[in-house]
């Protein structure tokens, strides 16, 4: 089994919509990955691929095939749980082989099988404690076991790697996408990592309250979000937003910030040049949003062409880099800099954006009116 | 090292011994004496009708009861009674256990019409179905005729067979809601995700009940025998009312000879030693159930 | 947009299996109880007719009159048990429903000492528990009555209660000990860390969740008074105590017994706790701890 | 003794228990003693199924009443078991003694101690439904046992009745007087004078009349088998619905036959003599019902006021009780000068002949190994036996030879 | 309560020692995170200070007051439980007050608290669901609300934010800093995520199977790991290790690597300066292992003074960084540049380390040796 289609799904809990229309097909091998605010219907959606939960309206399909009246037994998927759903009455290593079991593989078979998956998970001397027994982490990856042990059409992970350590993260993150290659089959993958939505997946589906925003490569997904949530979402710190509209000046197009008409206006020419819209002119009223990535804006110390000042608000260390918001021009704009930053609180600072990663947003729908084109470096 | 400030709390063991202190008590105050006494009863010569002829003489009741040929019969009868009894209540309690446990219209009526014959005390219950099965008037005999699967009405009570499968049948339609109810109650405590999950796993609806509820259950089934087997040991009031114990003694079970023995023939001490022969086998094969059930069902959420 | 569903997806075998199964118990459970309903609203003639008058054909008031006022029609039958199947019952309901609070309450303690603690000698304990309960009622009937009459008891609520307490404490533990097993500890440890105390913490969050389990302890407990006969036959001698299973017996072996008479007998033992029964009903099925920890 | 029991002995409050037989009737009449004698009288009826269980119970635990019903099966076994005081010199007693049918007396009295005042009596007779008998063609009821089965055949044959014969032989009732009767009725006995088996060896009429039933039952089907899940009561309505054309039990039962209020079969009911194997006229079975007084009583002189009230003869001599219960329920009577009463012979008249009425209380005897302390366990077992044999379990001889071993080893047990 | 010390706590699972002889103090109204891999003990730590585990050994103070006995119940703390341990029967409004009608706040206050509390959560419109109708993010924010809403003499605080997106996440992270300002009270936190623990924490302290490896400031931990594991552990993606030796060289101590020979050597002086141990000369034998972070290597498609030549491994994209993975000399090295990174697989690059960052651990039992002392630039 390979391609998974949904068709116009939609689900709801007593009168309450959480799944709304939802079109979306995850092709043969594809890594899919489902990404969204909290309580935006991923896992529901990973449960009605599943099986679990009947849509309410709308069709799946597995390979062409209608599948929505198929039990979740017979539908040939591995899922990683949310709440991990271990079976507290057996040991791990009965947990992660549970589903070879119902296959009839032979019990030496399985007893390897375990144990392999075992090892991967760093779970291997655990085998024969019962969940109660385990930490957070550890029961994680055992309900991640329970699915990387066996074959199946089609893998739904739901934040399997929540629980764990950056370091042993990283580690499951390379199993899991080893595993993808291996096997050769969908992914459907839950999570809220960045990083990981980023780095493993072939595309990102972006959900918000029941209804996908944007499916697309991660790159794509990055630097050509499809609405202004999408830009919002994805990235952390999230994109800086700024509210003005779009005049033109002299024939060029131009954006004036709301607040003070000002940003932009130092580079004008720049600015004006960048503006060539998707889909003809923009919206009516010319109202739109600007949007700029924390890393895309960059700070100096001293006044250089086409940065304007600012004032420290906050310096927040992140390790490698530090995340200065500035007060500008009446908005607080954030920065991603390299570690170290050490100007105190309040000491003016110059602030510049990356003209070529403007992104520009219509302010009453938020769908994006220009994706910006990466100059190319290495 | 430290100083302990707070009270040191009592250890596991103190606080399950003061936590079962109450129950503990009750019983101590209300069924010590008289076990002990029944069972010091047990090893006299005590009848009632000869007061005179009291005294202590040992294990002789119990040496008496090898060759005691109505105990004999009566022990067979029970075991049978047991087993039949103790079989069709816990496939047919499942069964409607997991029925319940699912999702229907009419569920909550068919819950309810689950607890009826709970409701029903014994000796109604025996009434209910002589009335039943009575030879001349009885509702079988008029269902069955009326569906013409059969001509003539029949006494179903006199032959042997008849009379303890028919008996049987009533003592199970009396004890189901017992074990339904404590299935039922086990299986709405499996969280629903254990079923997602294996399902997830593959497993069909067999394989989900074997391997995910039935684990679950081991304990309230565990329940489920001993108080079946134990009530199938006992079954007197349905038993006495249906048949008396007859025809001759088809259905004479060890615990209608026991009534009969103390209370009509008043010999206390032989009563007593059928009593406690009772509770030895009781016992036994409860400690066997507990020895096959308890520790495989022994986990923790 | 529509779906071809193969054939074998729909037809909706699960659901068809569901309802011939509740169907087939349903009545199972019902047609037995239903003739002793129909019969009590019959004429004696009626209720004995070849064939059987399923429907009674000309309803009848009359057995159930002679309840509510004995001297009636029906005065004749079954001795007293007449004029004292209303307080039988209403003994009966105050027994039964101590006996159920008297038990659980009890059990709990003990139970939860059993679900959550360690400790030597549980697994002795608990088989010591259930052989006060192996010994067959009609060993310890006789030493039991001297205790109540030495106690000054006889013919009393209490001595019923006190009776029925030992007999179902013990099987209540065993219940009640399994249900708590499967309350997720976290549960009393967040009550815990909200700074309930222990009995707060029991009475707020332990018992609330674990309430299928007392549901269903607490009507084992309550059935159990309800149907004892033998205890009740001999603790109690007047109205005053009679619980309903000895006035049905009454109805059973009196001379004069109609069948239609005994029949309403019958069907009033059944309906009060019946009624309690659809009460906790719902409480009963009501799935434990749904989504309160993850793991 | 009520001694330690509330109320008790301070105001001479009387516990009296009975089994529950009309115990509104009952009520009514101490309502009356209550009145005339100011004597306060606590009354217990009990379920009868379990009325000698809980009154040994009661006597075992110190609880019992200070007057009570007794059984003539159960008076050996409560004397020995120290419940009872024999009235021997009591005001009255003698009297009533004289006054009573010598089987009764017979079975109040134990070791030469008479225990009891009389409630009430009766012996067992062939009942019949002359309306049925006379569709079939029959004019007479049978004399023998052959003839019975004779008639019945006839009965069955002429598609009246698939059954005619419905006889209560459920284990549950505890006093299946009719196995008696047709023992007796043959002039047969189970014991000898000294108490001894003799079912298996001098006596065949045991052996016989349990050929008898089962060929009945199992051969003639003319006995129905349903009868071995059947109590008193249920033969009664069948009676009375006219599904059997022939029972045996009790006389007073022809009463209930023969009200029109009650019964579709009121007038047909007649009584017969017990059937006998020879088809002369031997006898039949009567059982005794008593009054008496526990051991320990602290009230004793109320008690036996109570008792006198009851069972003996009131101040002009007259038996009141027993005549009420005639007079009521037609309960059969030990005096002997209530069946000279006029009131008596009127109502008599009204359900049973009264020539065959007096005929049956003048052969009856009553059984013979009542004082035995095992007769209990005894009838116990021979009800099993009868059952095997009417369901064809066992072998008429088999049945008496075990019935016979059973007495021994009782006896053993016992001596 | 305030201050809550640990002395020479150990405890053991059936004979299994799962935190060992644990000392650690945190101070009145200390901000202090604890990390760790998965399964070394932090929330049976946390459990312990609640009350709800005995330790095996040792004592627990709070404020100086030996609290072992004490029942959590009265110990005045409150708890995120990892497992959110909601109570299933009580809808999300009366999860969250519960603890204030335990306090017999009145009625109408705890409304308006919960509230409150579920308005920071953005969970207001949830307050009459029974958990069980949640999502999994929601779940976790109800059980963070539960112990937001209450005043307590310590917050512990459980992997609160796990489930929750990266834009949540900030936020929460605010309103937790938030409550710690305004409560002014001591927080014990245990999370994975490196950022919560950098940006929030006053002390971090980190474990390993039980043991504490070390306890300091954010920066400290980052910069001046205490060992080898600390150093690996914190940083994603951790640090570079390079095994070798050092060496006298003409009187000046240099690192020379086991595989080549080679790293530093192009920079031998900067090397060289640079190793001043703490604690005297080093390990004896002289073994020793560099570390360097991925974001202190530097790569360049030119050659560069100091710099050595790699072909590149494999290119990960992290949205504003490129995480590169280069063969250096036979061993792995990985470097964090800025997005975006366009040279193809085993293209050669230039690498060069950061010679002010680079750590020295003894190889046998992995102490640092050294602590890079950092240039103080804006
Ligand atoms: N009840 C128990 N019985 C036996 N071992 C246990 C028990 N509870 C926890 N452990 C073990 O103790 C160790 C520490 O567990 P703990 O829950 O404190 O880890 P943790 O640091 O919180 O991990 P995680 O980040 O995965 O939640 C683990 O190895 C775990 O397997
Ligand atoms: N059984 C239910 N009854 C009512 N509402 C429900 C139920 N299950 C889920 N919901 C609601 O449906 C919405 C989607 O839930 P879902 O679990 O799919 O969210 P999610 O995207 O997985 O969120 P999270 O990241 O927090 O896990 C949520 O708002 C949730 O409250
Ligand atoms: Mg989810
Ligand atoms: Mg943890």
């Amino acid at each position: 089994m390979a391609e998974v289609r949904l068709e116009g799904i939609t689900k709801s809990f007593g009168g309450k919509t959480v799944v709304k229309d939802l079109n979306l097909t995850v092709e043969d091998r594809e890594f899919l990955t489902l990404v969204g605010p909290s309580g935006c219907g991923k896992s529901t959606t990973l449960r009605m691929i599943c099986g679990l939960e009947r849509a309410t309206g709308g069709d799946i399909y597995f390979d062409g095939k209608p599948v929505s009246w198929l039990p979740a037994n017979k539908r040939d998927v591995a899922m990683v749980f949310q709440s991990y759903a271990l079976y507290p009455h057996k040991t791990v290593g009965q947990n992660i082989g549970f589903a070879l079991k119902m296959m009839r593989v032979p019990k030496a078979t399985i007893a390897e099988q375990v144990l392999k998956a075992a090892r991967t998970l760093d779970i291997e001397d655990l085998l024969d404690r019962k969940p109660r027994e385990l930490s957070g982490g550890q029961r994680q990856r055992v309900a991640l076991g329970r699915a990387i042990v066996r074959e199946a059409g089609a893998y739904l992970l739901d934040e399997p790697l929540s629980n764990l350590d950056a370091q042993l993260r990283v580690l499951m993150r390379a199993e899991i996408k080893r595993l993808h290659v291996d096997v050769a089959r969908t992914f459907i993958y839950v999570t809220h990592d960045q990083v990981e939505a980023m780095t493993m997946s072939d595309r990102i589906a972006v959900m918000r309250d029941g209804v996908v925003q944007q499916c697309a490569t991660p790159e794509e997904i990055y630097e050509r979000p499809a609405n202004r949530f999408v830009a919002s979402f994805m990235g952390s710190p999230p994109m800086n937003f700024v509210t003005g509209e779009l005049q033109d000046v002299d024939g060029v197009r131009m954006f004036r910030s709301t607040a003070t008409g000002a940003v932009g206006r130092g580079r004008n020419q720049a600015l004006s040049q960048e503006v060539t819209l998707y889909g003809g002119e923009g919206p009516a009223d010319g109202k739109v949003v600007l949007g700029v990535r924390p890393e895309d804006v960059s700070l100096s110390q001293t006044p250089l062409p086409g940065y304007r000042p600012g004032k420290v608000f906050v310096a927040e260390p992140l390790g490698p880099d530090v995340l200065v918001t500035v007060r500008l021009d009446g908005e607080l704009v954030k920065a991603r800099v390299p570690t170290p930053f050490r100007l105190g609180y309040d000491s003016t600072v110059h602030v510049g954006f990356n003209q070529d990663r403007l992104h520009l947003f219509n302010a009453s729908d938020g769908q994006a009116l220009q994706a910006p084109t990466r100059e190319e470096r290495p | 090292m430290s100083v302990i400030e707070a009270r040191r709390p009592w250890s596991d063991t103190a606080k399950a011994y003061a936590l079962n202190a109450p129950a503990m008590i009750v019983i101590a105050l209300l069924v010590a004496y008289p076990i002990v006494y029944s069972f010091w009863v047990s090893l006299q010569r005590n009848n009632l009708k000869r007061p005179r002829a009291k005294r202590f003489i040992g294990l002789e009741n119990y040496r008496s009861l090898l060759t005691d040929d109505a105990f004999l019969s009566a022990l067979r009868v029970s075991a049978l009674f047991v087993l039949v009894v103790l079989g069709f209540t816990v496939v047919l309690a499942l069964i409607l256990a997991l029925v319940l446990n699912e999702r229907f219209r009419g569920r909550g009526l068919l819950l309810s019409l689950a607890l009826l014959p709970w409701a029903m005390p014994g000796v109604v219950n025996g009434l209910m179905w002589r009335t039943i099965f009575d030879a001349k008037t009885g509702a079988l005999n008029g269902l069955l005729s009326q569906l013409g699967l059969i001509d003539t009405y029949h006494a179903w009570l006199t032959s042997g067979t008849g009379a303890f499968f028919f008996t049987a049948m009533a003592q199970v339609w009396n004890t189901l809601p017992f074990s339904v109810i404590i299935l039922l109650a086990g299986l709405s405590t499996i969280p629903s995700e254990l079923y997602d999950a294996a399902k997830v796993d593959r497993a069909g609806a067999f394989q989900r009940f074997g391997q995910v509820a039935l684990p679950w259950l081991l304990h309230p089934l565990l329940i489920v025998l001993i108080l079946e087997t134990m009530n199938a040991f006992r079954a007197f009031d349905t038993i006495y009312v249906l048949t008396g114990g007859g025809p001759g003694d088809a259905t004479t079970t060890i615990a209608l000879l026991d009534v009969q023995t103390v209370l009509t023939f008043t010999d206390f001490g032989l009563g007593s030693a059928y009593a406690w022969v009772i509770t030895a086998i009781t016992l036994l094969i409860s400690i066997g159930y507990i020895g096959l059930l308890y520790r495989k069902g022994n986990f923790e959420v | 947009m529509t779906v071809k569903v193969p054939l074998r997806y729909r037809i909706p075998w699960k659901k068809i299996v569901l309802y011939v199964l509740a169907i087939g118990f349903a009545l199972y459970l019902v047609l037995p109880f239903y003739w002793i309903v129909a019969m009590s609203f019959m004429h004696e003639v009626d209720a004995i007719s070849v064939p059987p008058h399923w429907i009674p054909s000309s309803p009848t008031l009359e057995n159930y009159l002679g309840f509510v006022n004995p001297s009636e029609s029906q005065a004749l039958v079954g001795g007293r048990a007449n004029e004292e199947t209303p307080y039988s019952l209403r003994n009966s309901l105050i027994v039964a429903t101590c006996t159920a609070v008297l038990n659980l309450a009890l059990a709990t303690f003990a139970a939860y000492s059993f679900s959550r603690l360690k400790f030597k000698g549980s697994q002795v304990l608990l088989v010591l528990y259930l052989i006060t309960r192996m010994v067959p009622g009609i060993a310890i009937i006789i030493p039991f009555y001297l205790l109540m009459r030495s106690f000054g008891l006889l013919d009393t609520y209490l001595a019923l209660i006190l009776s029925y307490t030992t007999f179902a404490l013990p099987i209540t533990i065993w219940i009640l000990k399994d249900f708590f097993r499967s309350v997720p500890r976290e549960l009393e440890e967040a009550a815990r860390v909200d700074r309930c105390g222990w009995f707060r913490t029991m009475w707020s969050v332990f018992l609330p969740v674990a309430a299928p389990g007392l549901v269903a302890a607490g009507v084992f407990a309550f059935m159990t008074a309800w149907n004892e006969f033998m205890f009740a036959l001999f603790l109690t001698s007047t109205k005053a105590a009679k619980t309903i299973p000895v006035v049905a017996a009454n109805f059973a072996t009196d001379f004069n017994t109609q069948f239609t008479v005994m029949a309403a007998a019958g069907v009033l033992a059944v309906v009060p706790p019946l009624l309690l029964a659809l009460i906790f009903q719902r409480k009963l099925v009501q799935g434990m701890a749904a989504g309160s920890v993850k793991g | 003794s009520s001694g330690d029991d509330a109320g008790g002995a301070s105001d001479g409050t009387v516990k009296f228990e009975g089994w529950d037989y009309e115990a509104n009737l009952v009520q009514q009449n101490l309502d009356r003693f209550r009145q005339q004698n100011s004597i306060k009288v606590d009354y217990t009826p009990i379920t009868s199924a379990q009325y000698v269980q809980k009154v040994v119970a009661e006597f075992t635990g110190g609880g019992g009443p200070d007057a009570l019903y007794v059984y003539d099966d159960s008076l050996a076994a409560w004397v020995e078991g120290g419940y009872l005081q024999p009235l021997d010199g009591m005001a009255g007693v003698d009297d009533v003694y004289a006054g009573i049918f010598p089987g009764n007396a017979e079975a109040m009295t134990y070791q030469g101690k008479k225990y009891g005042l009389p409630y009430y009596t009766d012996s067992n007779s062939l009942t019949y439904n002359a309306g049925i008998l006379a569709k079939a063609g029959i004019t007479k009821p049978p004399a023998s046992l052959e003839e019975l089965e004779a008639q019945a055949l006839k009965i069955k044959n002429a598609g009246i009745l698939e059954y005619p014969i419905g006889l209560p032989a459920q284990l549950s009732d505890t006093w299946w007087s009719w196995v008696w009767a047709l023992v007796h009725g043959s002039n047969g006995n189970f014991f000898g004078t000294d108490q001894a088996p003799i079912m298996n060896s001098t006596d065949t009429v045991v052996k016989d009349v349990f050929a008898w039933l089962q060929q009945a039952a199992n051969k003639s089907k003319v006995l129905d088998p349903a009868s071995l899940q059947l109590l008193p009561v249920p033969v009664d309505n069948a009676m009375k619905a006219e599904r059997y054309a022939y029972t045996i039990g009790a006389r007073y039962a022809a009463r209930d036959y023969n009200d029109p209020a009650k019964s579709k079969a009121a007038g047909m009911i007649k009584l017969a003599l017990i059937p006998s194997l020879d088809g002369g006229v031997h006898g039949t079975v009567s059982n005794t019902r008593m009054y008496a007084l526990a051991q320990d009583t602290d009230v004793k002189d109320n008690a036996f006021k109570l008792v006198t009230y009851l069972g003996g003869l009131d101040a002009d001599k007259k038996p009141y009780t027993a005549k009420f219960w005639f007079m009521q329920r037609g309960l059969g009577f030990a005096y002997k000068s209530m069946a000279a009463d006029p009131e008596v012979t009127a109502s008599l008249k009204k359900f049973a002949d009264p020539v065959v009425y007096a005929k049956l209380a003048e052969i009856a005897r009553p059984r013979n190994v009542l004082t035995v302390p095992w007769y209990t366990e005894f009838e116990a077992e021979l009800h099993k036996v009868v059952q095997q044999v009417l369901s064809n379990q066992t072998t008429p001889s088999a049945a008496v030879a075990s019935l016979e071993q059973t007495a021994t080893t009782l006896k053993k047990k016992f001596s």
